[in-house]
């Protein structure tokens, strides 16, 4: 662990915060959760393009801020403070993963997708089959829980040919695809599985590139999704801390109580933790191509566990009315109970992590 | 009035388990066998027939004294029917759960209204809701201000109730109400037995993160209950109350106990086997195996006629514990199925998962219960 | 589970009580801490004795008190509480064990163990080899931290022959016997490390017979000691207790503070918990031979837990004074560590546990 | 006084690092790779010509003001320093964790006393203890009760300390006293630097369960002090003492955090492979990572001389989660070693779990920090 020397976004943060206390309050979280769209489009606009949300960091040349994932994550954690309901991750990680193939990518989709005219979304964690035809390469299998796969445009695909794995592009619209809403334990996110029957493909890379590409994407999606754990996290604290200083229970706000200042102070510190070991591998993987697989993993088993315990114990600070639906509590619980799944699960991260350590002593 | 002395099985445990053991393999109750019902309202309402076809065959009277149309008994044999029917793999509900905690009460403390109402409900005929909690004392019980000001031989009521457990489809509500001056905190309570048709109560479900609607909440604008329907005497609401927390605490967490082994077992049946698995579910079992080994002995000394009393929060807090290792497990060892799919059975497991967050917070939070143990069994000084 | 009838013995928790309130002090645990025998000779012959509480799981005929582990539990409950210093669990398993391979066993050496005139030391963990000769069976191998080795006139050895398991008697003052002393961490307890050269045996049980019964023993001891671990964890909790009423920091007694009344309320939980499963334990061990093996772990598991926490709770509330070598707190975690590992690591106890479970659904 | 002005590594970390790691490398070292002597006072003895090295070598300068004859740069030094010290296999004792949280103050708030004493101490040759714990001011620190009279041009002091670290081969020591009344709490407090050899001062060394002697208690009886001999203002020991907590809490937990990270290594080199295993060396590791994380944030504020006051009280909890759970980790893992066996390396694990259960008592408990935190960052309504 090296001292950093980065300015810290704070202003980054604020702006992005001023943006969602107006646009994604829990009135309007709600709204997006019963949509067809699963977003407020408008929002998603200006997301795009006043903040230029979707383009952090592509580099201006692709039309994004070439900022680095240091500042996505500071506009995930913000994300998972307000539950935005916005195709955010799936812009950051389907812009990333096309830019890390170079040339093989279409002209011009990063762009796109940083404008937000576009979304592509990843159907990396499972794998289809491919095979070469006349007609070019054709598809088949099926891949679940892809995110934002309701309306994206193409799908980014792993696939096998003869046992070596490739990555694809997929157009949403061939024949060949068919998608399937699915109901997950978080409404603020939509999920589709996608069934690929024949659908035709462009290679994006090939092989040990695929594989090294979608690690690197997976890597990238775990400190995004860890962030904003973190963001969820602190929101919830924040929230129990107010309940606890307004709430009377035998004659004194509960927050007096040291049973519940022990249980907040408990929540600051896994927190804290998180927060720095999030900052930490953001910073690394804007530095250091070498360590990321590491210090994602790290920052995504800290994250999850702040955010479980501090949704969990929201809860238990409101008492009741925590616990019912009408409460927005459970809301952050669901979300981060699909970022603790979404890119391979927590105990995944603490095998490999631990199998890191053994194979360095 | 069905029977007027105990029936056999009232002094042999043994022979009551046998016997309903046999009778809970029959035909007669396959219908009931592995349901879940998303709606509890219509759960409930389907269970009630498995309850009435117990009753009329004479095994779910047991536990309830002759006077009130049983065939004596104590809560053992009600601890022997929640096993066996989990082992029956049959369903155990809400109103298993109200009736665990209202009956004794009832029979002990108004044994002129168990007279007349408590078969109905131990057939499953009806249900009764448990009007303690308020918006503004929940954990601090004694700071309740729904009123009761007799007014001639009635008592009028009026106030707010939340958080009363399947309040939207019972009948009648067991109310705990201030009849004293406010500052009389626990001295100056009284439990009513009220009907729920009454004029001027209203009672709405309210929706849980679950998305079940487990609880309601329930208003009283001047609601005149006779002065007959006092359960115990004026100002003896808090030791009645006491009286019943112990089967809330002590013997529920029996019947909860009885439920948790089998979604256990359920688990492991579904879980591939590994280290990790297994150690998970290793230490789930041993804490429900230590809530039984504990609870075992509080439900014998409540048969016994035993006050339990601030020991019972011991209970209540080992069924939390065992309660939330149990769905943790789940959640942890069915992982992305648990988040991703919207099977029934996985549907089932998460609604189970977020009840199992509230066994820290109904009845009493954890915090509360902690206090209780360090305050009334330690004796700790008072903070 | 069902329930159990069993007056309860408080009766005879109270007379050991007594007699170990006199003899089992602070200074009198220290004194035979640092005697060569490791335990006051005077006491353990009253132990004995007046208490008769080396031959209370031992039938009549055989100079015993035809108690059941119920009984010896409540004392070894006692033992804990009171760190003694006596062969007492040695002499338990020892008799048992004894009686357990019948005619086998010299005759009248059960009622020699009862009365305190002999101690017969286990040495089944390990496995020695064994040979025959014309002189009779010849055993070799090492066994470490046999408990009470130090003075027993004889061991129970367990030992391979041509690849069947028995099991054997050796002679202490055999010359074949050697036996050196080794450090713990707990200085209430002695063991020694033996050798076996050679050493003459006879046979206690053979094959099968053999196995079952070192398994008999095994879970016999896992109660015992679980036993032990509900005494030490309940004395600890009393100690923390009685500390926290008296302790004044800010003005008022710790044991107004929430965290403080938290703490102890969990380790009530714990202490609750274990006690019944090891009442229940021993229960079952006294009315139903086939179920043992899993209420001795499930015992053994949760007194393990208890002692643990309530060992650590003790002194973490009484702060740095709990921490010194003077405070007997440190005494009793010592105690609880070796109690822990004596027969078996925790979680080999928790993984048996969880198999028998998965064979059973 | 050695130099006077920075040193070359006093703005350039990166080469600082570079430098040590070479020099710490050399075979001038080698004699105090790996020790690990039971007897703190004969390892800490040992331990000094290591420092003393260092500091001629001129490495063991930075982290201090030239005016103390160090050679400039901040706390970030010293954090290289420790990991430099851990990566070359060399240890880290009482005398680092005292420097750690006793310079900065000094230097801050005495620079007279720092000129003349400071650079001993930073060279290995003598160290000082922190009289701060009384029997009766444990976690209340406030309530302590040790005086401080002024007299002429002296103050005199009576009273005792208590948990004094390494007190009793200590040459001075920085002595937290009541100037004021008893009712004047935190405010009647100042901090006083007392020679150890002066008359009146007995100290004796205080057996730990461990079995070693780390911890001394302190008599001081009419004890004349020069009243030059303030570290701060009269009445401004509070003050001292938050500032200097602030070292002792977070710096030490790098300090700490950096021996842990090589004992955990070692502790995976010995345990056997598995599920098990893995996952419990997994979670001490990312509980390690996460102090670390938290730490080099909070050195680098402290470095640019921010106040990170009550925060620092997250480090330190961070800390003694972390350090049990390495030690927990080796409890459970080296299981019957760990009780059973006397060899030196296990008698070593022994021990340093036996110092780890204190980590949540020592320098204001586990409850008092948590306390901190509650009331002082998330600003709840005090209790």
């Amino acid at each position: 662990m090296q001292f950093r020397y980065d300015p810290v976004h704070e202003e980054l943060a604020l702006v992005v915060r001023r943006f969602l206390d107006e646009t994604s309050t829990d009135a309007e979280v709600r709204d997006a959760m019963g949509s067809a769209l699963g977003w407020d489009a408008a929002t998603v606009k200006r997301l795009a393009g006043e903040l230029g949300a979707f383009g952090l960091a592509v580099p201006a040349e692709h039309g994004g801020a070439g900022s680095g994932v240091t500042e996505l994550g500071i506009v995930l954690r913000e994300a998972g403070r307000a539950l935005l309901c916005a195709p955010l991750l799936s812009a950051a990680l389907g812009s990333a993963l096309l830019l890390d193939v170079g040339t093989a990518a279409p002209e011009g989709l990063v762009a796109r997708i940083a404008a937000g005219d576009a979304i592509v979304a990843l159907a990396t964690r499972a794998t289809s089959s491919a095979r070469q035809t006349e007609q070019g390469w054709r598809l088949a299998g099926s891949h679940e829980w892809v995110l934002d796969g309701h309306v994206a445009d193409s799908f980014v695909v792993s696939a096998t040919t003869e046992q070596r794995p490739a990555l694809f592009l997929v157009d949403a619209n061939d024949a060949g695809v068919s998608r399937e809403p699915i109901e997950t334990v978080d409404g603020t996110r939509r999920f589709v599985s996608v069934r690929l029957d024949d659908a035709a493909a462009t290679v994006l890379a090939d092989a040990g590139d695929a594989k090294a590409a979608v690690a690197r994407s997976h890597d990238l999606a775990l400190i995004l999704l860890a962030a904003e754990q973190v963001g969820i996290a602190e929101r919830c604290l924040a929230m129990a801390t107010d309940y606890a200083k307004t709430r009377e229970q035998f004659g004194r706000p509960i927050g007096q109580f040291q049973a519940v200042k022990h249980k907040l102070a408990s929540v600051v510190l896994e927190v804290e933790a998180a927060s720095a070991a999030v900052m930490y591998a953001a910073w690394i993987a804007d530095h250091d191509t070498e360590n990321v697989a590491e210090v994602a993993r790290i920052a995504a088993y800290q994250a999850n566990e702040a955010s479980t315990l501090a949704t969990s114990e929201n809860i238990q600070i409101h008492g009741g009315i925590g616990a019912t639906w009408e409460h927005p509590a459970h809301l952050y619980l669901r979300r981060a109970t699909i970022n603790r799944q979404l890119f391979g699960d927590p105990q995944a991260h603490l095998e490999r992590l631990a199998k890191l350590i053994e194979e360095r002593v | 009035m069905a029977a007027v002395r105990n029936g056999p099985y009232a002094d042999d445990l043994p022979a009551y388990r046998d016997a309903l053991h046999r009778f809970l393999g029959a035909s007669e109750l396959d219908a009931w066998r592995g349901c879940y019902i998303d709606d509890v309202a219509e759960e409930m309402q389907f269970v009630s027939g498995m309850v009435r076809t117990i009753y009329d065959a004479d095994f779910g009277k047991y536990g309830f004294p002759v006077e009130a149309g049983g065939l004596g008994g104590d809560v053992r044999h009600w601890a022997v029917m929640y096993d066996e029917l989990v082992v029956a793999g049959l369903p155990l509900t809400g109103q298993h759960s109200l009736l665990t905690t209202l009956a004794q009460p009832i029979a002990r403390y108004a044994p002129h209204i168990a007279a007349t109402y408590l078969a109905a409900f131990a057939r499953g005929d009806e249900w009764w809701g448990q009007g303690f909690s308020e918006p503004e004392a929940g954990s601090d019980l004694a700071s309740l201000r729904c009123r009761a000001v007799l007014d001639g031989d009635d008592y009028v009521v009026s106030g707010q109730k939340l958080w009363t457990s399947h309040g939207a489809t019972a009948t009648h509500t067991v109310l705990l109400c201030r009849t004293g001056t406010t500052e009389s905190r626990h001295k100056g309570l009284s439990m009513l037995f009220l009907d729920n048709d009454m004029p001027g109560v209203e009672i709405r479900p309210i929706y849980l993160a679950s998305g079940r609607a487990e609880l309601a909440e329930c208003f009283f604008d001047e609601v005149r209950v006779p002065a007959d329907r006092l359960i115990g005497e004026a100002g003896q609401g808090w030791a009645v109350a006491m009286y019943l927390l112990q089967f809330e605490r002590a013997v529920y967490a029996w019947q909860r106990a009885a439920v948790l082994l089998e979604r256990l077992e359920a688990l492991t049946r579904v879980v591939p086997s590994g280290d990790l698995a297994r150690r998970q579910l290793g230490t789930a079992y041993l804490d429900l195996i230590g809530l039984r080994a504990r609870s075992v002995e509080t439900v014998r000394r409540l048969a016994a006629g035993e006050t339990v009393g601030p020991e019972a929060s011991a209970d209540k807090l080992l069924l939390g514990a065992a309660e939330q290792s149990v769905y943790e497990a789940a959640r942890c060892l069915l992982g992305e199925q648990f988040a991703f799919s919207s099977d029934p059975a996985m549907r089932r497991w998460g609604q189970e998962w977020w009840f199992s967050r509230t066994t820290t917070i109904y009845g009493g939070a954890a915090e509360v219960q902690r206090g209780i143990i360090a305050d009334r069994v330690l004796n700790l000084p008072k903070g």
